[in-house]
């Protein structure tokens, strides 16, 4: 069963129109990938999915019920959150208070605290920085806040922006592990990277975009093989 | 207006201003001339802190204080003629842009605007408590009631200002250097640019004018105290007309002088009964141009301009990959 | 110009800080307009000419007072000018007029200031405040037992401090000892200054102030419960709008002022008494008015009579307006005011020193004169009743 | 051999109780490129602010060519010929991609014309010129991370400090801006760069400088250092060893 | 040093007038970022509204203060989203946008006001302003007037019941997430425009609570809101910029400089000190006392 269901959206920014028509789908528990050059509208299409930006036409369904149109904070309630890219965190909160704020949500607020120590045993490093205020962490830092800080909605499905970039090889090693363990915790993940081998590598399926439209899909190693793919995407 | 007819429309204004006097002898219109223009002026004069800068000065007034009441002690109490002591006006101003430009431009946004706003304040309350300046009872000059001579000189200070001004802001570097640092201050630092120092220039430059002004307005007017002169009044008038305009250029503040500066002079003369509608009037418009023209008319105008133009394709601007907020539409519509 | 009616421009403050001066002075000039049109006209050499009013917004501000005048004169050609609420604004207009040699009276502007700079051209109906303090001084120590201390706080303003320094030249004169002499900024909370001034516990305070401030001013000393024996403001206390506003709490505080609506005047022209006038007032404005009124609609009056004498018909041309302020310089003239009389020369030059002034107390709400002894209509309440035993 | 262009003696910077870097040594030959990686907060980019004068280093001191800078204000260096790049890209949005070169073109010509002339030779460097009209808030990631490298080329400096200019590239993107690199290096250029694009850092720099937790622990070629176990278990991750 | 005590007193008092004028104020600034020019005529719309609802019932107006929260609650809720607009621009510069906007809504309500409500100057009585306590059981020579000690009592109320709002709620977090990143706090189901119209509500019916007991203790007028406008400012710009924390130690300073400086210096310089005083503590501290302004 579809959790996501995308169905031929488009969205205009004044009179440049940045995405044409895409549809597609995120079945429940799978870790769908989006890939793509810059610009090609993969932000737009995940500010889109959770109402941050209206849409031209086309329907989104989330979990069979029709989220277009709808105002981000109801879409995030359904259980669908985001991860955005540059990590918008609240920069004179403490680490501590940017997580808590994950936990606005009524649905999330009960368990908040068992989630928090959840978070830091992820991340360690976040509970040794946890009154240091958001706009002193260090890039990594920030990511693993802003991970955190979705994980403390309580998510069933969890979007990350480019979770990689600007990232040490080892913390991306470290986000892309953070990302298949909650894969494999049931939920649902809609990753846009630019890191296409390593995301090739975790996703069960894959999509391609290029210029506001989608221009190929398949599993990762459908897409491994494809040599257009190769060139365009995988470089040296 | 870059091209050679922005520059002949106004030379042609300039031109009609110079005879119109010559034509036309109706003391009165002389007198809502003079003012107008010297609104022109100092709209001008507070946008290259406010809009060129980037620095909101809410006591810009005091600059204009500063000037008349230079000019009163010196014609008055020192008995100077009047062209020694109207340039001295201008120094008095550039002083006090040093003096209190040393801590307050280090301050950012708001905190500037209020700190400058509590600056001419304490100016104002100086005034009214030494005996000098005649405290609260103001101070009156020799009456020199000449509205020629004070219609040419108010049109050639204001002139050679607006020349100065758009020679240093729109020709050479420094106008530009100014509007790095409106943008980012740290960022053009590393630019080779001295913040410190350009919004200091800035800021006397901004002063400069705007005293030499005050110090024409005491002779003329005759009358200074500190609460008309030392007043919101001068602050207020130039915000509005600088935001009405349009900010960051020469035009749009002297284009919202004007129109402001009419508007109020024809409900006045004309509508004076209605003097409560005005304010509610005034309050409105500019609410709502805030709301409609945030570039002001200027801007407004010639963005329409650009967009008209056909060789240039702007490109959309991705997100930032900074913490900052790019504002997004209204959610749902 | 011909006309039949007289073009009078107004000059006053219809907007900006001082916008409640000017609106008094607006309905004293108003009233005097319609008073005189409701009889016809001024009558000039047999013939009855209207008159009508033209006003100039002075926006409380000199520079828009000069312009005012400007185009009062040079584009609606008025005959004459009623002048500004405020000394400031008056000192900017009156260059002006001079120039044109327009006469203009101002009905209120009391500040010494302006006589002092001997404008040829310019009247005032109010005598200047150093002219009426010592007055109310007098009648303070005039009281049994004597007060013999006084404390005087002037607000930072023209008139204000002009106040205060005519009640401290008087008390001096009247050998009060000035426990304290204090000029505050204009509009602020005077209790930290009032809990100073209770420790010395003054017999007498007094104070000069506008309107707001003397609201703030009674309820200050009431707050921290200090009742001098006696407390003395200025002229402001005798609009309805402050007793309106401090209540009960207005009783028994003094003021100075020269006119009030039981005055006893007596007039041929227009308004035949004060309470006439009074009463007049109340009925156009629900307001029985206060003295900056009335001393407009005073200075209609003395316009009036200075042209009837001279002869003057509408458009005057600069001659007849030398000749119309030559008569003014001559009047004397009884009116509902009071004796209208312009110095000309000294330090009161061209200010009406034509009247006597007045102490007044409130006293169950009315304004009742209590000195000098010639005027008096009331005996004196002395010393104050408590606050708290209102 | 000539003195080094750039040496950083021992510096190191605290926040409060937070030693970000710590008592850092290393020195950068002239026409060099050297890359400076190191874990997320490891401290790079304040070591970056602390060379081009955006933090007066809390001990130690920077020498350049020949002269103690430490503490000397961002715009002073940038006279004496250090150009740097900003990891949070920052164009003067306001106005326009050819203004904000321009501007820093204005260092070495003070004319408008001239800096105006050196701005577009610049931008025909980093491939901006068709977008010179263009308000630099409309620029793409990719454009905005080349405004900032053409800002900082236009103060003709002989020393660059790019922060992150290729990080959120994608493969094309960043191989034209390596080009670019490559190509200053090759007009002279001594370039001091952060990245944790492996392949990008691997390949352009002659020196690496490891840091982890403000300190350094590492310093060598590629090879050399990739092959350190400390950096490995620090930075790479088992993956790249 | 006998006056001592009541100098404190006096400034103590004062300064809890000053907490009132900006607390909430400060609030808006730190949520919403627009500096409302227009504080001073909520202030003076609600004095106005109590005046006239005392003058018509007769009751004191200390039993209005929760209707006039509540109506003027519902105007700022419905004013917020224009004001909204304004800021959420994406051309010119926003902050500028929304002091001038604010700017001219302040032009316009004076005008209404002095329409509506004439330019006289008046008082609203209340039964709390007949007394006042006296310390002199315990050897003190000091008089509180009973209005200023509710006005007192009120802005500390006021500020625990913010403080408690933002710092213990979730409410309160929300309304703190949106104050530093819109989009971010709108996926972490913070609902942007409501919660913004609460902010904006709350601070528009505190202001004008704050009007009526202005009104009680001192004075009110159509012009009246200008000096507020002054010193909200001037307390929110010294306690740091949106820190709400700071505003009662800053308002407290303020009010103690005012009222020593009126006993023990030429009262005529205290306005002039408080100015000069707000200077050099910006230039040593810019982002005011504490240095936690945003
Ligand atoms: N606020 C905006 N206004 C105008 N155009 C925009 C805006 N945001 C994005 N665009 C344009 O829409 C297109 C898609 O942008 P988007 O940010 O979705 O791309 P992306 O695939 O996420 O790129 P990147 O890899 O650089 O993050 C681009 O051409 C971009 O320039
Ligand atoms: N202004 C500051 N105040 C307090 N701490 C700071 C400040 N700036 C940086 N830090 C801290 O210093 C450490 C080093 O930060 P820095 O930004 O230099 O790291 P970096 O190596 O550039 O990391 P990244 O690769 O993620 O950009 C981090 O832990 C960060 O939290
Ligand atoms: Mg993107
Ligand atoms: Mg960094």
């Amino acid at each position: 069963m579809n959790l996501l269901d995308v169905n031929g959206i488009s969205v205009n920014y004044g009179d440049i129109q940045a995405l044409w028509n895409i549809s597609f789908s995120v079945a429940k528990g799978q870790l769908v990938a989006l890939i793509g050059a810059n610009g090609a509208g993969k932000t737009t299409t995940l500010k889109a999915l959770c109402g941050l930006i209206p849409t031209a036409n086309g329907t989104i369904h989330y979990d069979g019920t029709q989220v277009t149109g709808m105002p981000v904070h109801k879409v995030v309630d359904l259980g669908i959150t985001l991860v955005p890219e540059g990590r918008q965190l609240f920069p004179k909160m403490t680490v501590e208070e940017n997580l808590l704020v994950g936990a606005y949500l009524k649905r999330a607020h009960g368990k908040r605290q068992q989630t928090l120590k959840r978070i830091y045993e992820i991340f360690p490093r976040l509970e040794e920085r946890r009154t240091q205020t958001a706009e002193t962490l260090s890039g990594g830092e920030q990511q693993m806040v802003a991970i955190g800080r979705a994980l403390m909605q309580d998510p069933q499905v969890i979007m990350f922006d480019e979770p990689s970039l600007g990232l040490a090889p080892i913390m991306v090693q470290e986000v892309f592990k953070v990302i298949q363990e909650l894969h494999k915790a049931g939920l649902t993940i809609f990753l846009v990277e630019q890191n296409v081998h390593q995301t090739l590598k975790v996703a069960d399926y894959c999509y391609v975009m290029e210029n506001g439209r989608i221009v190929g899909q398949g599993t990762g190693t459908d897409l491994e093989a494809d040599a257009s793919i190769r060139e365009a995407y995988l470089g040296f | 207006m870059k091209t050679s007819r922005g520059a002949a429309i106004l030379a042609i204004i300039t031109a009609a201003l110079l005879i119109l006097p010559l034509v036309m002898h109706d003391t009165f219109v002389l007198r809502v001339l003079t003012e107008g223009i010297m609104w022109i002026g100092l709209a001008i004069a507070f946008d290259v802190i406010a809009g060129y800068t980037g620095y909101l000065n809410f006591g810009h007034g005091a600059f204009f204080g500063i000037g008349a009441y230079t000019i009163g002690i010196l014609m008055m109490q020192a008995h100077l003629p009047f062209w020694v002591a109207l340039p001295l006006g201008g120094v008095a101003a550039a002083l006090t842009a040093l003096i209190a430009g040393i801590p307050t431009l280090r301050l950012k946004g708001a905190y500037f605007a209020i700190a400058t706003w509590a600056l001419s304040r304490a100016i104002q309350q100086l005034a009214l408590n030494v005996e000098f300046t005649g405290g609260p009872d103001g101070m009156r000059l020799e009456a020199f009631l000449n509205p020629l001579f004070f219609y040419y000189l108010m049109l050639i200070t204001v002139g050679a200002i607006f020349l100065v001004l758009w020679y240093l802001l729109e020709r050479a570097p420094f106008g530009l250097k100014l509007k790095a640092i409106r943008e980012d201050e740290e960022g053009a630092k590393a630019l080779g640019l001295n913040p410190t120092m350009l919004k200091m220039q800035s800021f006397i430059l901004s002063a400069i004018p705007t005293g030499i002004l005050g110090g024409i307005y005491a002779y003329w007017i005759t009358f200074i105290d500190p609460s008309s002169t030392l007043g919101d009044l001068v602050s207020d008038q130039a915000v509005v007309m600088v935001v009405f305009g349009g900010m960051g250029t020469l035009f749009g503040p002297a284009l919202g002088a004007i129109l402001i500066f009419a508007f109020k002079t024809i409900f006045w003369a004309y509508l004076s009964d209605f003097q409560l509608l005005y304010l509610i009037i005034l309050g409105a418009l500019i609410a709502i141009s805030v709301i409609f023209i945030p570039n002001g008319l200027w801007g407004t105008l010639v963005k329409r301009k650009a967009v008209a133009r056909p060789q240039e394709k702007p490109e959309p601007a991705s997100e930032p990959a900074a913490l900052s907020a790019v504002a997004v539409p209204e959610e749902g519509n | 110009e011909q006309r039949n009616f007289y073009k009078i421009g107004v000059i006053t403050e219809l907007s900006g800080d001082l916008v409640t001066g000017g609106n008094i002075t607006k309905r004293g000039y108003d009233l005097w307009a319609q008073e005189v049109n409701a009889k016809g006209g001024i009558e000039v050499q047999g013939k009855k000419y209207q008159v009508k009013l033209v006003y100039a917004d002075a926006q409380s501000n000199p520079a828009a007072g000069a312009a005012a005048a400007e185009r009062l004169i040079t584009q609606e050609k008025v005959d004459f000018i009623l002048g500004p609420y405020s000394s400031g604004v008056t000192l900017a207009v009156a260059p002006v007029v001079d120039k044109y040699k327009v006469p203009m009276i101002t009905g209120s502007a009391e500040s010494p200031l302006i006589w002092k700079n001997k404008f040829k051209y310019t009247f005032g109906t109010i005598p200047p405040i150093n002219f009426t303090g010592a007055t109310s001084i007098k009648t303070l120590t005039e009281l049994k037992p004597a007060p013999k201390t006084i404390a005087i706080i002037g607000s930072n303003d023209a008139f204000s401090k002009a106040t205060a320094e005519a009640y401290k030249s008087a008390a001096e004169k009247a050998k009060l000892k000035i426990v304290k002499f204090s000029i505050v900024p204009s509009g602020q909370d005077m209790t930290p200054l009032l809990s100073a001034v209770r420790s010395m516990k003054p017999d007498v305070i007094a104070f000069g102030g506008h309107d707001e401030e003397h609201v703030k001013f009674v309820k200050a000393l009431k707050q921290i419960g200090y009742t001098p024996k006696a407390l003395l403001m200025h002229c402001g206390i005798t609009d309805k709008a402050f007793t309106d506003a401090v209540g009960k709490d207005g009783e028994q505080i003094f003021g100075t002022t020269c006119w009030t609506g039981t005055a006893k005047t007596k007039s041929k022209v227009l308004w035949p008494t004060a309470s006439a006038y009074a009463a007049a007032s109340q009925k156009a404005f629900k307001n029985p008015g206060d003295y900056t009124q009335g001393g407009c609609s005073a200075a209609g009056i003395a316009f009036q009579t200075a042209l009837q004498k001279v002869g003057a018909k509408p458009g005057m041309d600069e001659a007849m307006r030398a000749k119309l302020v030559q008569a003014l310089e001559q009047i004397d003239v009884q009116t509902f005011y009071g004796r209208v009389k312009f110095a000309t020369s000294g330090e009161f030059y061209h200010a009406n020193v034509g009247l006597d002034p007045l102490t007044i107390q409130i006293q169950n709400g009315q304004i009742k004169t209590v000195g000098p002894k010639a005027s008096v209509e009331a005996a004196a309440q002395y010393p104050m009743k408590e606050w708290k035993s209102r | 051999m000539t003195e080094p262009i750039l040496k950083v003696n021992s510096v190191t910077k605290c926040f409060g109780g937070l030693t970000a870097v710590d008592d850092v040594s290393f020195s950068v030959e002239k026409g060099e490129i050297v890359g400076l990686i190191g874990p997320n907060g490891a401290g790079k980019t304040t070591l970056f602010n602390v060379i081009s004068g955006y933090y007066a280093p809390t001990k130690g001191s920077v020498v350049f060519q020949g002269n103690d800078i430490s503490g000397k204000p961002p715009y002073h260096l940038a006279g004496v010929g250090i150009g740097r790049t900003f990891q949070v890209v920052k164009p003067f949005a306001g106005l326009t991609v050819l203004e904000n070169v321009t501007i820093a073109s204005f260092l070495k010509h003070p004319k408008k014309a001239d800096a105006e002339r050196h701005a577009w030779q610049v931008l025909e460097t980093t491939g901006l010129a068709d977008r010179a009209h263009l308000s630099a808030a409309g620029l793409t990631l990719a454009g905005r991370k080349r405004l900032e490298i053409s800002k900082a080329l236009a103060l003709d400096p002989s020393f660059l400090l790019l922060d992150e200019v290729v990080a959120g590239l994608n493969p094309t993107e960043a191989d034209r801006t390596v080009e670019l690199i490559m190509k200053l290096k090759a007009q002279g250029l001594t370039i001091l760069i952060v990245e944790h694009i492996m392949r990008v850092i691997m390949n352009i720099s002659d020196r690496l400088v490891v840091l982890n937790f403000g300190k350094k622990i590492a310093e060598g070629t590629p090879a050399e250092v990739s092959s350190d176990p400390h950096v490995v278990q620090a930075y790479f991750g088992e993956e790249a060893a | 040093m006998e006056l001592l005590p009541q100098a404190l007193t006096d400034g103590i008092l004062l300064g809890g007038i000053y907490i009132t004028i900006a607390i909430a104020f400060s609030l808006t600034y730190g949520v919403m970022h627009v500096i409302d020019f227009a504080v001073g005529e909520w202030i003076m719309f609600g004095a106005f509204t109590g005046y006239y609802l005392n003058k018509w019932t007769g009751l004191d107006p200390f039993i209005f203060l929760p209707v006039i929260f509540v109506i003027y609650f519902g105007v700022g809720y419905l004013v917020q989203p224009v004001i909204h607009r304004v800021l959420s621009g994406t051309k010119g510069n926003p902050f500028l946008m929304g002091l001038v906007f604010t700017f001219g809504l302040a032009i316009m309500f004076r005008g209404l006001a002095l329409t509506a409500f004439g330019f006289y100057s008046n008082s609203i009585p209340s039964a709390f302003s007949e007394g006042s306590f006296n310390l002199e059981s315990i050897g003190l020579t000091v008089t509180i007037p009973t209005v200023r000690l509710m006005g007192l009592a009120y802005a500390v109320a006021i500020t625990l019941i913010l403080h408690y709002l933002l710092k213990k709620t979730n409410f309160g977090l929300g309304v703190r997430a949106l104050a530093q990143h819109k989009d971010a706090a709108g996926l972490m189901g913070v609902n942007a425009k409501r919660t913004g119209s609460y902010v904006y509500g709350i601070y528009v019916g505190i202001s004008a609570m704050t009007g009526v007991l202005l009104g009680c203790i001192l004075s009110i007028g159509a012009q009246m809101g200008n000096e507020y406008t002054i010193f909200a400012f001037f307390v929110v710009v010294l306690a740091g910029m949106g820190y709400l924390a700071g505003v009662p130690w800053a308002a407290l300073l303020l009010g103690l400089v005012q009222s020593i400086f009126m006993i023990y210096f030429n009262p005529s310089h205290t306005l002039l000190a408080v100015f000069v005083i707000l200077y050099i503590i910006l230039l040593i501290s810019p982002r005011g006392l504490f240095g936690k302004g945003v």
